[in-house]
């Protein structure tokens, strides 16, 4: 019954343009989504859209990850260890739906990427694995 | 004795809770998505189909917990949970009611069944609890049922195995079958299907492995216990991994079950949906 | 690659830190309490005993933990713990380090083993975690061990069996030969041995249970596994459940071991004090 | 493997003179077990120094449960739900012992409980089983 946990991890980063939320990523992201968590509350929210750079002072974020909050980098985010459920507080507080956050990871134009879903979503042909290119 | 009747498995999108709320089912991208649950709603209403209790799986997105605690299992055993606010207010729907005897029961059954669940006392719930609920019964004054969440870690890895959440399933079965009360109980598992919500591969779909699993659900079910994690990853999108709490619904049907109903579209949100009540054959 | 290479088991009597805390460990109370101390003092600061990373299994004492969470059991991922205030101010004793890495990497293997962790990312530890710290170590400036916090629920019932816990040994026992770092860990269970803190009862002591218990954690410890809850409520009094997290310990030496040391005493406070270190065979 | 909760549950009230802490007393106590997990806090010890019946108004306790918070019985306070985890915040703050507290509990004066431990504790001889008189 038991695996070790490289043998678990160890494909997890064999798929194309995904972020697997490990407890590597957990760790780095710790402050990031820790912030995110502290939009859940109104009067937060409110002191986050007076003056965001302010309010990112109180927070033990890296500057990356501080430039990349302001930018909206959600890829960016992702990378430093950002989780997209966290993230979802942060672009709720803007007004975003899921569809327009996640489109700006594509590289498409939300337009294009709802279209791509009313057409029945991204094929996973090809970007099963990077290794096998299936 | 507590009997359970049925299990219901549902997508639990968000935008389902965002259109019901906002009056919006009835427009052209909604009607398709809800004529879906027309079946469950009006089968569910009849008295020899209402649940007393729903044992609702879900899991959590970063709302009830954070990165200061990351439960595999919890059971919430609170006498209420308070729908959570997750940055654009609370939702408008009622305060979810527990049977807290009976969650307090299952508690107790499932650590002597040597599973080790985190027992919580105050929670908000969010939309992977709520939506279901809105989804089967619309927009209530009160929810029709009560409702023992039980919240799945299905966003930080290591997540249980498909195996570990089906066998969890097989334990709640044992708990319910011991509850001396006469309880009329469904277990419902959400989440899914595909959809992956980050990163350039987002909005995938994978339409041919979901109807694959919800066959299996009653043709080969075994073989859905040994799906790893890593299929999930690659053939249903980075969110697709919530599947496994419908193996918890499934694991705690055992045996065979019948189809009664089952429904599939794409897209809602980013999400391919999935729908289906199943009881035992 | 990791070693677990010894095994050690005391009671974290509050009493033995506020004997340390306050310079007390000369009075005729407690001196032959603290005798028993001095051999593994001087064993544990052997080059070649001294472990990197101590695995310490304790419970919480209702101050990280309320009744607004119950994990069965808990793995502190977190950077440090602050020595908890359990109502007279924290003691005065340094931050508890832990080996980060190492933590995540023991969570990660429990959760793929099928155990169903909580991890905790912030919380404050109580005496069960700081009084085995100070009776093997004194009072240094800093603690010379990183320590990676296991918290077991004995408070509230059910409880995690003995033989669930013995399994956790094992599966911990797994982890760490997993661990691809060379790293020197030993494993503490902590508390017991037989004491009652309520009740016209309290102040049980069993002595001859204790030491049954003790012999047989070499001489025939799969007896130990199957000990039932009843059976530690009956015969060591209501707090003697503790003893459940030394089997952890145990389970997770396997094997045959041998008996280095052994120290009984009664009374510390309520309790029948036991310590044991256990290395294997 | 499996085993019924009342089977596992069932002989817990058969022990002389002692309070399994099951969840039906964990649910009874919950307000009380909060309140003194609230004495954690310097601050709140000072308030409820100045004024304990003030500061219990706060908490949803009954009646009952209050009368045995002030009066200190802790026997009581078993009955009504509580641990004694949780009490040991409420006799630590009143600078007491788990010795001096504990004792309370058994109709001994301290002194005697105290030399009942130095001789060697309570024998389980007689208060085994209530059922069985062992
Ligand atoms: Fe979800
Ligand atoms: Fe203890």
């Amino acid at each position: 019954m038991h695996r070790s946990v490289s043998d678990y991890m160890s494909e997890f980063d064999d798929i194309p343009g995904t972020r697997v939320y490990t407890t590597r990523r957990a760790r780095q992201g710790y402050w990031l989504n820790q912030f995110c968590m502290s939009l859940m509350k109104p009067e937060n929210r409110e002191r986050w859209r007076a003056d965001e750079a302010a309010y990112l002072a109180d927070w033990k974020l890296t500057d990356a990850q501080k430039e990349a909050v302001l930018a909206r980098d959600y890829n960016r985010l992702l990378d430093l260890g950002g989780n997209i459920y966290y993230l979802a507080k942060l672009f709720s507080t803007d007004g975003q739906s899921f569809v327009q956050a996640v489109s700006t990871m594509t590289g498409m134009s939300v337009e294009d990427y709802k279209a791509m879903m009313m057409a029945g979503g991204r094929s996973p042909d090809g970007v099963r694995s990077i290794r096998e290119g299936t | 004795m507590a009997r359970l009747t049925a299990g219901i498995a549902t997508s639990h999108v968000p935008l389902i809770g965002v259109a019901i709320d906002q009056g919006k089912t009835e427009e052209d991208y909604f009607k398709p998505i809800f004529a879906g649950y027309e079946w469950t709603k009006e089968w569910i209403r009849k008295p020899e189909n209402k649940p007393d209790v729903v044992i609702l799986v879900y899991n959590d997105h970063a709302s009830a917990f954070d990165m200061n605690l990351i439960p595999t299992f919890a059971i919430g055993c609170a006498e209420e949970f308070e729908p959570a606010d997750e940055g654009w207010g609370p939702r408008p729907v009622p305060v979810v009611k527990n049977d807290a005897d009976f969650a307090w029961h299952i508690a107790q059954s499932l650590i002597i069944d040597e599973f080790d669940m985190t027992i919580i006392n105050k929670m908000d719930v969010d939309h992977g609890l709520t939506v279901p609920l809105s989804a089967m019964f619309g927009q209530p004054d009160a929810w029709p049922v009560k409702v023992v969440p039980i919240a799945v870690n299905v966003v930080t890895y290591p997540v249980p195995s498909g195996e570990r959440c089906w066998k969890l399933g097989e334990a709640i079965a044992r708990a319910v079958a011991d509850y001396p009360e006469d309880l009329k109980v469904q277990i419902w598992g959400t989440g899914g299907m595909s959809h992956q919500l980050q990163g350039p591969r987002a909005g995938l779909i994978n339409q041919e492995w979901d109807q694959k699993f919800l066959d299996d659900l009653t043709a080969d079910p075994q073989r859905l216990r040994s799906i790893e994690a890593i299929e999930y990853l690659r053939e249903t999108g980075s969110e697709g991994i919530e599947m496994v709490m419908w193996l918890i619904m499934r694991g705690a049907l055992q045996g065979d079950v019948r189809e009664l109903h089952r429904h599939y579209h794409v897209p809602a949100s980013n999400t391919a949906l999935g729908h289906i009540v199943l009881e035992n054959a």
